[in-house]
């Protein structure tokens, strides 16, 4: 029995946490860091743990809070595609954590331990949002979240209180929506939990109120994942979120409203009506594609590094969306492949942002030029990795989850979709190679009067997380397979 | 005794190799080296397929000797002699290798059993031939052999196309004599032997270029080109009808343009298509004895041929000029020359005790048998021929009146070289024994009956008479005679534009349209918003930030919607 | 030329005529004389007359373009 | 253990020069050390190459799975005839490039010249997994990594124009590749396969023609980019800023050869002459290369660069190899095939005689080459050979894949291409000859002197390739049995028939 408490321990972990940073002020300076750390080392164990666990044994480990059994009490689940999540979330958290020792100081002074109480509320909602199982639990873990992300985002620079404040008022819509939704259904069903909600509407149709259930809970959670064209909090947000919140937020929060969304659609409601009964999934699918290329066009035209990577995380969304939203095996392996490698990419774009931000005072494209290639080489030869995994160039990790999306519309002979992906990469090789070009061909300004810049890295603390994310993209695209046939197979939903 | 079993061609292609390294003093005489042991070589030369080379899916048959190979070989062989002696001044090491190549070529072809084989060495004679003419003087050699280079490939690639039928169509490759049911791939390779045989109208090419190149360069073309061109007819296309009356065509159209050049070299260019028209047609009549004279009078027209090149080579050399309004009076001052080029003429006109009469009458009395009054059209050229090379070209040149020409010393090999072709004009001519021991089969004919000897001095003697009535009207003014080349030398502006500045300028019109649109391509992303709206070239992000209403909005008309849509 | 030179070609004219009698009486005697006076004028007249209105042009026609 | 090695030699083949690169990049500083690593790499991948050479002419291939790339596609080399055929002319070339590089970039003295080491050794990496790749996506995969390795050799000069061909050049070769993609997932889910068959994946299968011809003109596209196919050929002559060796490396061994190669795998593998055939597709090939062939010779006539004709010339002469492919017949897919070894070596000899003289003289155009041939004799007597290789004369081995071109065209009954075959010789001959004769037969400019022949690293390889021009057309078989490889590539796509 012991070692089903790892389910309860990953958020407990991070809720403890949020409240030991604060207490740790007195200590040294440090200390907030050391504690956030740690609890994610901690969390990326428990998850590891529950992954290896449910993945081993075949079954998902239900663990009934204080024993309470549901439809009572409430239930954490770690099933393989939330353990999954789970560890996706903290070992990103690791990596972020870890670049973000010095930068937080320097670029929020005096704000650290907010800031990584902040983080640790985030983490603490967004692992609940990923285990439990009961769905208004769901939306307490999603308000949690949500509330450390508004913070984050304010403790940003000058424009990210109204960014936040943006962010606030639409998240707030987007969560009202999904408890809409979930009120619905508890009109009709009578259960909040999940399991138990999944038996009654999969052995029955669904009545229009439920019907608006699921549309609500999906709006709702669309908003959270900045699906087009819900996405309008995103851009901002993460433009003027300071760098470490950025490529926190950036992988793993809208990620996490992709696994609602999965969970949704293909655990809770009945997949055939889904797929076949309510034009929700082709809504999606189409939503996906314009987002597509919408952020393609949008990340084409910016003159912000930060900026164009938002605009291309509303793209990258549309990605997971497209994926979902064509409702086959395909799709699906395609959907968390691509969640999992697109986190792991924004990650390292982001951290790499905040290199730049520490070096350069900001990300403005325009005052990149080659100098940059001589002074942080390494920095440079990961950001290129990490362009060439976004573009989808084989062997990345970025191909390959366009490989399967591609093979699943094929594979239902919905060549449009094929075109927009098509599209949708040309522009991720326009806007990416507009960066590249600037910072290996652009000369200097007055470059013959002064001497070629010399080595000017980013400290090790900083370059050793980007260098090993951006080298696990090959190692990911490399071992796709074994990443689809061990981890995600095991996740299909049993419609499929 | 036994010899080694390759193609005399070798010989050359190594001499124009060792050309390439050999420092300048040597060249010249090291140049002579290979031509006599080509000749020494094809002398003792058993007959038969003696070297068979396996190729890919071909067995090429790189050495076949017959009676018609041996002969032209010699000839060839000897004519490169002859010529090294005679250019033992050329320094230029590019000349002497391409004219190596260039007769090693010929030689190659002479000796190929196999199509294939043929147009390789077809090839390399077309383009070392042309580095020749190009290394004549002036600007009017670069064009001239850049035509020519173009003419010879556009009939290697018919000789090209027509091989590649006849290996397709399953026929083999070895060369034979083709009936005259002719199919495409025959018809190809005739048209692309044609094309060097100068055959009009595929003959511009020839008094375009020769003419223009240098003084040793226009001897070494004059020898071998037309000449493997007949080679080549003999052995495939002997007998066929259509070659009687296409040679004696040619044979009357050159004269005339002979008879209206002012430039010494020109008339003998001409000459030479004249001459090859007289093989041809005899060669269309196709019996033993025909070819015999068609072999024999190439083998004359290569020494007789090759001397009147060397007296005007000399000429040139000598005076710089060779337009017969400007020359005149120069016999006092090279009277061994005129005296040896005398003898050329008179062989190449058919006199009684030259060269030229044995094998002519040979050519007279085939044609005669066969060809009914066409014999008439040949006898009208032989009064041409006499007329252009046998007065009126020695006459203007070395006598009529005096130019005042200053003349350079020229040295003493260049009248040895003519001496040894001279003589064996007369050697032929005298005792035509000599000449028909290299027929490829045994000729019995007597040249000197009364009838031949008759034709021989009346046809010149009408032809003296009238020339002197008229000799002040004759030489005329400094023209030139307009010939098919006018063709495509006046319309190479036009095709120039059509096919090259127009679809140039298509291309880089196209081109500007794509940058056009690719320039607009990246403004779009620039700044999309500009499809839809005035604003600023650059994104801007806070002017095109949508407010917090119309995001809230858009939340809910989606929600709306989709509801509505599914509800339905 | 001189007196001598011509009744050198009338005495080879004149041979050449006896010798074809001797050989054949039946044919003209001077046949090939006539046929090449004639033939000479003509290729003469097609060359310097004809030619000379059609096809001759200056030396350096091909250069002016 | 010997059977182990050659097991594992397509991989180490790819491997070596990928291997070298860090190398080479450390070595920055040590110019002879960076040079001794390339020369290395060089040796020991076309001796690995080599070392498959036996099995292969045997009739038997040498296959090596690594690793699963997706679902029933690994990451799987498949050396057979063909392959090795073309990674025995790139690596056995790549040897030569690279001493004509240490002449061409020190006798230049270039900037970056690390750089442009490091990303040749990649390129030849990627070329030679091209070339032994087993299945579409280790084609694709090693495909893209070439578009990206070659992309720092053409802007090498980082001044405007080379930015511009560089776009260019990314835009049209990272377009192509995701139609490739495209059109790959299409098969994968047509047929559940990607393994490349001798004789076509598709041949034999019953698919919808419409869906056949989409897909085709997708793989059309996506090879045609890399070898130049108009309209998609603009790259080519624009990426002429790259310094020459890289121009050499492009036109005669790497990418452009990649992109033809990647022509014959299309129609011989993918599609099939079968299915081909039976969906007309030939015929849009054909006439796609046909017109590329005169308009692009047509092109080059106007060109005054000497690398920009070189370039015009390259585009014209590849589609010659997918015309060849497009007739279908045992003799077009000889000539092909032939072609391709034929011109790699005949225009890395012209793109070398162009170097040199540039980085001797520091002319370019070619007006300003009047009598340069008295000067540099073995430069321009190796520009000869090539020049007479190329217009498809005798003796170079340009005239004998035109030899079988010319036969496939008639077994095909397309006599259309015969004749663009024998014109595309005369307008090669009309454009090169010109340059020879200037060389050799025009008098110096006044007051120059004679200045001689340049490094002899670079006269060396010139005189090299145009040494085994000839030699390849009077011994195909020489050294490596090139002619022996093509017909065990042609056997297997036509399945042994198909001679008349």
């Amino acid at each position: 029995m012991t070692g089903d408490h790892s389910v309860v321990l990953i958020p407990v972990i991070f809720f403890t946490a949020a409240l030991l940073v604060p207490l740790c002020r007195r200590g040294s300076r440090r200390w907030p860091y050391w504690v956030a750390l740690v609890s994610s080392l901690l969390g990326v164990a428990a998850s590891g743990e529950a992954l290896w666990r449910t993945l081993s044994t075949g079954e998902a480990i239900h663990y009934h809070l204080a024993g309470w059994r549901p439809p009572m009490g409430i239930e954490l689940i770690a099933d393989p595609l939330s353990a999954f999540f789970c560890l996706l979330i903290t070992v990103v958290t690791v990596f972020v954590l870890w670049h973000g020792r010095s930068l937080v100081e320097s670029e929020t002074p005096g704000k650290a331990v907010p800031f990584y109480s902040c983080v640790m509320l985030l983490l603490g909602g967004l692992s609940g949002i990923l285990l439990t199982g009961d769905l208004f639990n769901l939306y307490v873990f999603l308000e949690i979240s949500s509330i450390a992300g508004y913070a984050l985002v304010a403790i940003g620079d000058k424009r990210a209180p109204v960014a936040s404040f943006r962010y606030l008022i639409l998240g707030t819509i987007g969560a009202s929506l999904y408890l809409l939704g979930v009120g619905f259904l508890f009109m009709t069903v009578g259960s909040l939990n999940m399991g138990d909600i999944a038996s009654v509407l999969q052995t029955r149709a669904m009545s229009p109120v439920e019907i608006s259930a699921l549309l609500l809970i999906v709006l709702g959670i669309g908003v959270k994942m900045a699906l087009f064209p819900l996405h309008g909090w995103l851009v901002d947000a993460y433009t003027h979120a300071s760098s470490t919140a950025t490529s926190l937020i950036a992988p793993i929060g809208t990620k996490v409203a992709a696994y609602v969304l999965i969970r949704a659609l293909f655990y809770l409601f009945d997949t055939d009506l889904v797929r076949e009964g309510i034009p929700v999934m082709n809504a999606l699918a189409v939503m996906g594609a314009v987002g597509m290329l919408w952020g393609g066009v949008l990340a084409m035209a910016q003159t912000d590094l930060k900026r164009m990577l938002a605009f291309s995380s509303v793209g990258h969304v549309g990605y997971i969306a497209l994926g979902i939203g064509l409702a086959s095996p395909l799709g699906f392996i395609a959907a968390v492949l691509h969640t999992l490698n697109h986190s792991v990419m924004k990650a390292v774009l982001f951290l790499i942002c905040g290199s730049l931000r520490q070096k350069l005072g900001d990300n403005a494209l325009d005052s990149m030029n080659n100098s940059l290639r001589l002074r942080m080489p390494w920095t440079m030869a990961a950001f290129t990795l990490a362009a060439i995994s976004m573009i989808g160039l084989p062997p990345t990790a970025g191909f390959f989850s366009k490989w399967y999306l591609v093979l699943g519309s094929l594979e239902q002979g919905k060549w449009h979709w094929v075109i927009v992906i098509v599209l949708s990469s040309l522009f991720s090789v326009v806007y990416f190679f507009r960066v590249l070009e600037r910072v290996y061909l652009r000369p200097q300004e007055g470059a013959e009067e002064e001497p070629a810049p010399a080595r000017d890295e980013s400290r090790p603390s900083m370059l050793a997380p980007v260098l090993i994310l951006s080298a696990s993209l090959l190692l990911l695209g490399l071992g796709n397979v074994m990443i689809v046939n061990h981890l995600i197979r095991p996740m299909l939903p049993a419609g499929f | 005794m036994t010899v080694p079993e390759f193609s005399p061609a070798f010989w050359f292609l190594a001499g124009a190799v060792a050309m390439l390294v050999l420092p300048a003093r040597a060249r010249a005489s090291a140049f002579l080296l290979f031509p006599l042991a080509s000749l020494i070589h094809i002398w003792f030369l058993p007959t038969g397929v003696l070297q068979a080379y396996a190729y890919l899916d071909h067995e090429l048959i790189l050495l076949r000797v017959d009676g018609f190979s041996r002969g032209f070989g010699l000839a060839f062989s000897l004519a490169a002699l002859v010529i090294g002696i005679f250019s033992l001044r050329v320094t230029d090491r590019l000349q002497q290798t391409a004219a190596l190549f260039y007769a090693g070529g010929s030689i190659g072809v002479t000796f190929a059993g196999d199509f294939f084989t043929l147009l390789i060495f077809w090839e390399v004679m077309a383009v070392a031939s042309a580095m020749i003419i190009w290394a004549g003087p002036g600007r009017a050699a670069a064009g001239a052999g850049l035509r020519y280079l173009i003419f010879h490939l556009f009939g290697g690639a018919l000789l090209l196309a027509g091989i590649v039928l006849l290996w397709h169509g399953g026929g083999g490759l070895e060369i034979r004599r083709f009936d005259a049911a002719a199919s495409p791939a025959v018809i190809l390779i005739l048209l692309g032997v044609l094309v060097n045989a100068a055959m009009p109208p595929l003959h511009a090419w020839l008094p375009d270029s020769y003419p223009k190149a240098g003084v040793t360069g226009s001897i070494f073309l004059n020898a071998f080109t037309t000449k493997v061109a007949v080679y080549v007819l003999i052995q495939c296309f002997a007998g066929w009808e259509i070659l009687m009356w296409a040679g004696c065509f040619m044979a009357l159209y050159a004269v005339c343009y002979a008879v209206m050049a002012n430039d010494i070299r020109l008339i003998l260019s001409y000459h030479i298509i004249s001459q090859v028209g007289y093989m041809i047609a005899v060669i269309g009549v196709g019996t033993e004895f025909a070819l015999s004279a068609a072999s024999l009078h190439a083998y004359n027209n290569i020494i007789y041929k090759t001397l009147l090149f060397m007296g005007t080579g000399v000429v040139l050399h000598a005076v710089g000029t060779t337009r017969l309004t400007d020359l005149g009076g120069l016999a006092r001052r090279m009277p061994l020359v005129v005296a040896l080029y005398m003898i050329g003429a008179f062989a190449i006109s058919g006199f009684p005790l030259f060269s030229g009469f044995v094998s002519k009458a040979m050519i007279l009395e085939a044609m005669g048998e066969n060809g009914g009054w066409l014999v008439h059209v040949l006898l009208l050229a032989a009064v041409g021929t006499f007329l252009s090379v046998g007065i009126k070209l020695p006459y203007y040149t070395w006598f009529y009146r005096e130019s005042g020409l200053e003349v350079k010393p020229y040295p003493a090999h260049m009248p040895l070289a003519m001496a040894i072709l001279a003589a064996a004009c007369l050697a032929f001519g005298m005792v035509p024994g000599w000449l028909f021991a290299w027929a490829p089969s045994a000729v019995e004919f007597q040249p000197y009956s009364v009838y031949q000897v008759v034709e021989a001095l009346q046809l010149p003697l009408a032809t003296f008479v009238a020339f002197w009535f008229f000799r002040h009207k004759i030489l005329g003014e400094p023209k030139i005679a307009l010939d098919l080349d006018w063709f495509y030398r006046k319309s190479a502006p036009l095709w120039e534009t059509l096919f090259i500045t127009r679809v140039n300028r298509v291309f880089s019109a196209t081109q500007d349209i794509l940058d056009h649109w690719t320039e607009k391509a990246f403004a779009f992303a620039r700044n999309p918003a500009r499809l839809l709206r005035e604003v600023p070239d650059r994104f801007d992000a806070n002017l095109q930030r949508a407010d917090l209403g119309s995001n809230v909005g858009l939340i809910l008309v989606v929600v709306v919607l989709l509801t509505l849509l599914s509800l339905w | 030329m001189k007196l001598v030179g011509w009744i050198f070609l009338f005495l080879i004219f004149a041979g050449t005529v006896a010798a074809q009698y001797w050989d054949d009486p039946a044919k003209f005697p001077a046949y090939y004389f006539v046929y090449g006076l004639l033939g000479c004028l003509l290729l003469l007249f097609v060359t310097k007359v004809v030619a000379k209105k059609s096809i001759m042009r200056k030396e350096d026609y091909y250069d002016r373009s | 253990m010997p059977e182990n090695w050659i097991a594992h030699a397509p991989f180490l083949a790819v491997l070596v020069s990928l291997a070298a690169t860090p190398l080479i990049l450390l070595a920055s500083r040590r110019p002879n050390l960076r040079e001794f690593w390339t020369l290395l790499a060089a040796a020991v991948k076309f001796g690995l190459v080599l070392s498959l050479l036996p099995a292969v002419r045997a009739g038997g291939t040498v296959e090596q799975t690594l690793l699963t790339l997706a679902p029933g596609i690994s990451l799987g080399f498949r050396v057979d005839a063909f392959g090795l055929y073309f990674a025995l002319i790139a690596s056995g070339l790549w040897i030569l490039t690279s001493f004509y590089s240490i002449g061409y970039m020190r006798g230049n003295s270039e900037e970056k010249q690390t750089r442009y080491f490091a990303s040749f050794a990649v390129s030849l990496s990627a070329t030679i997994g091209i070339a032994f790749a087993g299945n579409l996506l280790t084609f694709i995969l090693f495909y893209e990594l070439l578009t990206l390795a070659t992309y720092p050799l053409v802007i090498h000069k980082e001044n405007r124009e080379a930015i511009r061909a560089g776009r260019q050049y990314l835009a049209f070769a990272l377009s192509a590749g995701l139609l490739l993609v495209v059109g790959s997932a299409w098969i994968y889910a047509q047929t559940g396969s990607l393994e490349f068959e001798a004789g076509g994946m598709l041949s034999g299968g019953d698919h919808p023609a419409g869906m056949m011809r989409v897909v085709f003109m997708m793989f059309l596209a996506g090879v045609g980019v890399k070898s130049g196919i108009m309209p998609l050929h603009s790259w080519l002559p624009a990426a002429m800023v790259a310094p020459t060796p890289v121009s050499a490396l492009l036109h005669a061994v790497a990418v452009v050869k990649s992109g033809v190669f990647g022509v014959i795998r299309m129609v011989g593998f993918v599609f099939g002459p079968e299915a081909m055939g039976a969906y007309g597709l030939n015929l849009v090939l054909a006439v796609f290369a046909g017109v590329t062939v005169i308009l692009a010779s047509l092109i080059a006539f106007q060109q005054t660069n000497l690398k920009k004709r070189l370039a015009y010339s390259t585009v014209a002469h590849l589609s010659y190899v997918a015309l060849g492919a497009a007739l279908l017949t045992q003799a077009g897919f000889t000539g092909a095939i032939l072609h391709i070894s034929a011109h790699a070596t005949m225009k890395i000899t012209l793109f070398f005689c162009a170097g040199a003289i540039y980085v001797h003289t520091h002319k370019s155009e070619i007006g300003e080459l009047d009598g340069i041939g008295r000067s540099m004799p073995w430069t321009m007597g190796a520009f000869i050979i090539g020049s007479l290789g190329l217009a498809g004369l005798p003796p170079i081995n340009g005239f004998l894949s035109k030899w079988f071109l010319l036969q496939g065209s008639l077994d095909a009954g397309l006599l259309a291409a015969m004749g663009v075959f024998l014109l595309s010789g005369l307008l090669n001959a009309a454009y090169f000859f010109p340059i020879i004769m200037r060389a050799f037969f025009r008098p110096s400019p006044a007051g120059e002197k004679p200045f001689g022949e340049a490094s002899p690293f670079m006269v060396v390889p010139l005189c090299l390739t145009a040494f085994l021009s000839v030699a390849l057309f009077l011994f195909p078989n020489l050294f490596v049995n090139l002619y022996d490889l093509a017909g065990l590539a042609v056997s297997g796509i036509t399945g042994g028939e198909g001679t008349p």
